[in-house]
């Protein structure tokens, strides 16, 4: 009892057991500063082609604060725009999805109308009509000059919309690299569906639930999980694959049912309903960085896509997935499946949030620095921390902070380009 | 409905099982609940996503299932609270000759108790979830049972969401 | 009011049509709203302003007025949110033989879809309006008819208003 | 309950008394809302409070001291709202031969006047508290009368807290 | 698309086409000195004298965070004073309105109390009771000492209250210049009565309002507007005259019925029912800086005034006002008349609002600097941004900023006091 | 009216009559040093032993951001911990009390279970179970280095417990000095227990309500208080006595029922049940820096506590007790004389929150500095503010700021530890 507090804070953690600095979850600097070197220059999955099946479809979102919108043209591409007026600002796109064929109140069908002063903008971006141009503008200007910004946008890896706020983004495939190789299959044999879809406001920083849906070993909380998961033969041979560029992945498992029956016939899944080559009841999942997560399970493929909105608050997109061609019997037994676990209202869900919460009020902005340990090696199985460093390695290369001493810029070794698609062990 | 034949008999036989179910749940009397309902009662929360212009059923159980859910309870962890769903009887339609559909208005505002930060915010109050109880009730052996119950929520943005049911 | 003379009849009686009212209201069935009133309908929304200390009106209008205005919403702008007006028959007095005057607790709440940061904020559900309506029923044809509505709203404070009627 | 036989009747009989409760109290006629009440009517504010495990007791008086304790409401500093009480009766037991137990959910909500910064937030409503009226009501010539009012708040974070009863 | 979007914000705009830096709507610092250095430093109406028509009666409002109340003495002069008490700084009056014969619970009638101790003071603001005075104060203080802070307070323009937060205040005259020349015989003829006060808490920054108002261009976002008043001869006549100090005003044009009765009989206004000397149907507009407006059409004259809250976030109050002399049957149609338009129901309110709240959503505090067109020149008539132009002038000269480059003082043009009374064309 | 209002704000006060200035209730950076230098650097009354009966209860709370947990050991101690898990910073219990007998879901009976990945520890702060240590952590991490951090805690003064958030605290009978000199017999001859605790978020500063805790001048609010008290022989006899470390405190007064009692016989006070030692109807008083107050008032112990949550932001804890042996009467009557008075619904408590929450608004963030008057002199009497002008000398000494001079340090004077037991009148 005779160390002070912040002594406390500190003792844990070093070259042999790794930590992060909590300040990387607190601190009002470092958020923006992740907002300008992470958010705004990376690819983010932002929606699914499904959300957008007809021509003229859209989907409004946010990144790094910036409005954006997801347009299906005439033509069937998926275009993305920042969703802003060229004239005095004004959002354009309220709505959270619709389809332009309906007008707005002062604008034209096919047309994104800005409300405030009609300007309006094709599918394409192309500016279709400046409102009292020549008797305003004269020569001045016209619609060649006005056309909304366009972003990247790649519609990729099983019909998922990606956006990317720079002109200068790489490749998609190349943020990617091999982080796809084992879902892919899975992914694009049959065209998948969005069938779910909630969102949560949570007030803790977003790499907190990067965090948890980058480990199994938070699996003692679900009483399911920990009673019956945790016991099954195969449990622990799970391994974590660590990309570079902070994605990780883990191959399929089996879930076995059957410990599942003695312990509750009624919530129990459905056993014979999977995605295509994947055997039943398999399980894979895909942590990409800065915060995206692909959980397919049995009969649903889960999706968590993340909004930071303060170092301290989240929005958090929740999605469900099943095939197009699902028979309304089969379609009715993913959306089961997936409440059962991951709806508002499902088994796992509020108490993986309920963690995160926990860790914003143990961790808050103004408090002084704690090591928050990552430091469990266990053969990259499930349980151990390496997507978690994994994440912060890059995390470091990206802010040029290194993570457990954020004031200190990381060594070579991190903020080289990462030249190998898979890490080692022992990352960190 | 032949058997029940004055309205206001009809609105207060019916206002006897709804707000005894309001009453039921803020209690967490789950058993007593439940003896409100009929063996054929099937539970539902639904609210249409205006995200993927779809409907979105987040709970749907039978009677066993509901009873399941309701037992493992206990097992879980949440964030305690106290919920006072008020609700109020809309609408009443015959539904054959012995049920009815009742529509009722519905907010549920909870009262925080282990919110985390419970020795700064426990005890305050806020609005949780706004929307209906779209419910069928039937009569059997001279009173109303829930034959069936939709919680049709408005409010999609339910923070982290909950194990209890609205 | 002799022409219904049981208390609990004549409270169910117009529970019906103030009920009904509120749920079309909410699902903006105009058309059935308005088969609600009589051709003497008057709608008005009033408030007292603590700033001016005088009675403020903020819509008024007739049958033909209100059918007028609730027929151009379609061409207005509107940040749509899913309203859910819940209200409870408070008091319930004769107003000569055939009508009675109706006073309804009434709180408005909000579910915001396209707020504008629909992406973040779309799907919460808020308090917008307190009040009561203060109501005319007219029995017509063996129903009652709103021959006239006051909404009385406590709330001043509406942020940007609305081209809705609470 | 023997006097009142049919249950529609009762229950009106009992809202009339429960709404026109509600409506004296928001309106400050405290002379009305006594007329409402028995000479034997107990009137207290209790909670539980999670901090202790305890229940609490935040005001308890008989009709003398609620007829003093309201008198005495002109000589403190309030700030000024109107207070909208939100009830719905939800459950009605026979209680003796000519006396019933009601109770009622209850959300109060609070539209600030005078809140200090007036110009500013003056006219925005807020929800002030959640919780039950316990009600006990008693047939005396023919009416309803309040004889025991518990007023059981589920919010225990009250803010300033308040003069003026729930 | 291969523009980066910093690049894409700010590349419109220049020397032919004027626009602003949209930090000057969300940054944080500059709010603060916008507080400082114009809304501390100007005239503001904050009420009219029908408000307090009786000796005695009170309005509490606030200006640049600081509490004011505004006391019509019992020699009936309208008085202004910081609501502030000097001894422990409590708020004093805390009613939006009210008269001080009631006596607060500890005070005595004719006074302002003090809740806190009880401290007194009269309509004039001079104490008249300290309580205990000389047991705790000795000869150390008294009454003398604790006057009510007065501020410079005026009547004047139809009734209208304004205040100045700061003694060395120039004669309010001066500040408004020519710019009532139009307005005033309409509103000095006959005294004026306000039937009408809402308000609205708005997440936007305040000068999109007072941009809103100083444009008919948005006139396309409603529909009566775009599909009745655009089409009326005379409609584009109506000319925008700009004026020193930021001020600019609109003469009269004659809103024309037939468009409106074809549309819908039933919503139109009242003929025959107008201002004193104005022709029926006449409309008349005065912008003030930083954020006053009035507005007399036809049968009711509307005054928008603001409180700027926060870089996002303003209180506007809303006002209608007819003659003191109404008939019933006359005072009624104005009501409805305002409301028909006006209103918090009204026909067009919630459409300006919705348009400014987007463009709080399109550019928002911490986003990137984006160009705001200001560049419409249509000979200074009713679809002109002369206004708006006009507007940041001023903005500039006041805050030594410029509006399109806020980190540049502006040229000597621009900071040099304004020696004319109006401005020409082009103005920017 | 020539004066700015600047010079208005700080005309009042000077060498003879003190004040302070408004900024030390305002500026975000004093908040922030004071959290630093006085609230992680003081013993804080959080709880008192009643509240914590049994072996195994706790009760949570924060201090200066840190969640802290009180515990009893199953050895009856009372112990104080840092609520936070040592492996990635949850927050480890929720509720605001209970008993650790009851298992979390995924924890053991008798055991704090961190919820996130149940790591256990005892109520002792050792660590019993980290989950999979082995396998995850080999020879790195065992038990015996993650126990929680445990902080200074006493059970003292009546069966308060105190808890100080430095390991290198002074003792807490130094830093109380001879404060409790006048309470201590009643406190400390029959066990207490607390029957009553509500609490309130208040939008003011907190030093706010502990100057109002400080004097009694502002009794002049209270209807009962200044028409009864205020006339009662003997009222203006009380005095305070100020202490070293800014505490102060009142010795007994007996209160007078008979003028209560022709005033509202209903309403009146028990008048024959006190504590232990205690005259009838007896009254003393101690305000204990930087914001605890214990008011003995005939048949109830009040006791007030305070969490700073942001300068204009303060959650406020209010206690009733009475002694554990009480009849079930007495204990009635206890409750019901305490609620009178000072529950949520009482006569005084909301006038005095409103009190202070007006002056959060004639004194608010951002607005400029006004000279709080702290400087009635009354030979120490209730109505002195020298309780005030002890409480400020000490925080001057503590923040190494002057009160009246935020930005200046305080002279020798002051930032000399104190010496003597008490301090004389005048003190400013
Ligand atoms: S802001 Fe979009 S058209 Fe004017
Ligand atoms: S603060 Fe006004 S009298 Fe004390
Ligand atoms: S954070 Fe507590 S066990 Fe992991
Ligand atoms: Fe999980
Ligand atoms: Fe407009
Ligand atoms: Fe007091």
């Amino acid at each position: 009892m005779t160390e002070t507090l912040a002594g406390w804070r500190r003792r844990l953690g070093g070259e042999h057991l790794p930590y992060v600095d909590s300040r990387i979850y607190t601190d009002a600097t470092i958020f923006e500063e992740e907002l300008a070197k992470i958010w705004r220059r990376t690819w983010l999955l932002v929606s699914h082609e499904s959300e957008l099946p007809e021509p003229l479809d859209f989907r409004t979102t946010t990144i790094a604060r910036e409005p954006v919108v997801i347009v299906r043209g005439e033509d069937g591409k998926v275009r993305a725009f920042l969703n802003v007026c060229p004239h005095r600002g004004a959002l354009l796109l309220r709505q959270p999805a619709g389809n332009l064929r309906n007008a707005n109140p002062s604008g034209s069908p096919k047309r994104i109308t800005c409300m405030f002063h009609a300007w309006q903008f094709d599918a394409a971006g192309q500016c279709t009509s400046i409102t009292r141009r020549s008797a305003g503008y004269q020569e001045r200007l016209d619609c060649s000059q006005v056309s909304l910004k366009e972003l990247p946008c790649e519609v990729a890896y099983g019909g998922f919309v990606w956006v990317h706020l720079e002109a200068s983004a790489p490749p998609l495939r190349a943020s990617m690299g091999n982080a796809f190789d084992a879902l892919l299959p899975h992914l694009e044999t049959e065209p998948l569906e969005v069938f779910h879809h909630h969102k949560a406001i949570v007030t803790t920083n977003y790499k907190f639930w990067h965090d948890t849906n980058s480990e199994f070993y938070h699996d003692y909380m679900h009483h399911f999980n920990r009673v019956t998961s945790m016991k099954q033969p195969g449990y622990f041979d799970r391994r974590y694959a660590p990309f570079s560029n902070g994605h990780v992945t883990i191959s399929s498992m089996q879930v076995k049912y059957t410990a599942y029956e003695q312990d509750d016939v009624v919530l129990a899944d459905s056993r014979d309903l999977s995605f295509p080559g994947l055997e039943t009841n398999g399980w894979k999942l895909l942590d990409l960085f800065p915060g995206i997560t692909l959980n397919l399970r049995g009969s649903a493929l889960r999706i968590d896509t993340m909004t930071p909105l303060a170092p301290d608050k989240v929005l958090i997109e929740f999605r469900g997935l099943g095939l197009k061609k699902d028979t309304p019997d089969a379609r009715a037994r993913r959306v089961r499946d997936h409440n059962t676990i991951w709806g508002p209202f499902g088994r796992n869900l509020p108490e993986d949030l309920l963690g995160v919460v926990n860790q914003g009020l143990g961790v808050r902005p103004g408090s002084e620095s704690l090591h928050i340990l990552h430091g469990r090696f266990e053969d990259n199985s499930i349980h151990d921390e390496i997507g978690l460093r994994c994440y912060y390695r890059e995390w470091s290369r990206r802010m040029n902070r290194l993570a457990s001493a954020p004031d200190e810029a990381p060594p070579d070794a991190i903020t080289a380009e990462p030249q190998s698609s898979s890490l080692g062990n022992g990352v960190h | 409905m032949s058997s029940v034949p004055k309205r206001s008999e009809l609105r207060a036989a019916v206002e006897d099982v709804l707000y005894a179910s309001a009453v039921h749940l803020d209690s967490q009397k789950f058993e007593s609940w439940l003896q409100l309902t009929a063996p054929e009662f099937r539970y539902r929360i639904t609210s249409y996503s205006h995200d993927l212009r779809k409907d979105m059923t987040w709970l749907d159980h039978d009677r066993a299932g509901l009873t399941a859910l309701l037992a493992i309870l206990p097992k879980h962890h949440v964030n305690g609270a106290q919920w006072l769903r008020q609700t109020v009887l809309y609408t009443l339609d015959d539904d054959g000759p012995d049920a009815v559909r009742a529509v009722s208005s519905l907010a549920v505002f909870q009262t925080v108790l282990d919110v985390g930060d419970a020795h700064v915010d426990g005890g305050s109050s806020r609005l949780f979830a706004a929307g209906h109880y779209q419910d069928r009730l039937r009569l059997e052996g001279g009173r109303f049972l829930l034959s069936d119950r939709n919680v049709r929520l408005d409010t999609r943005q339910l923070g982290i969401g909950s194990h209890l049911i609205p």
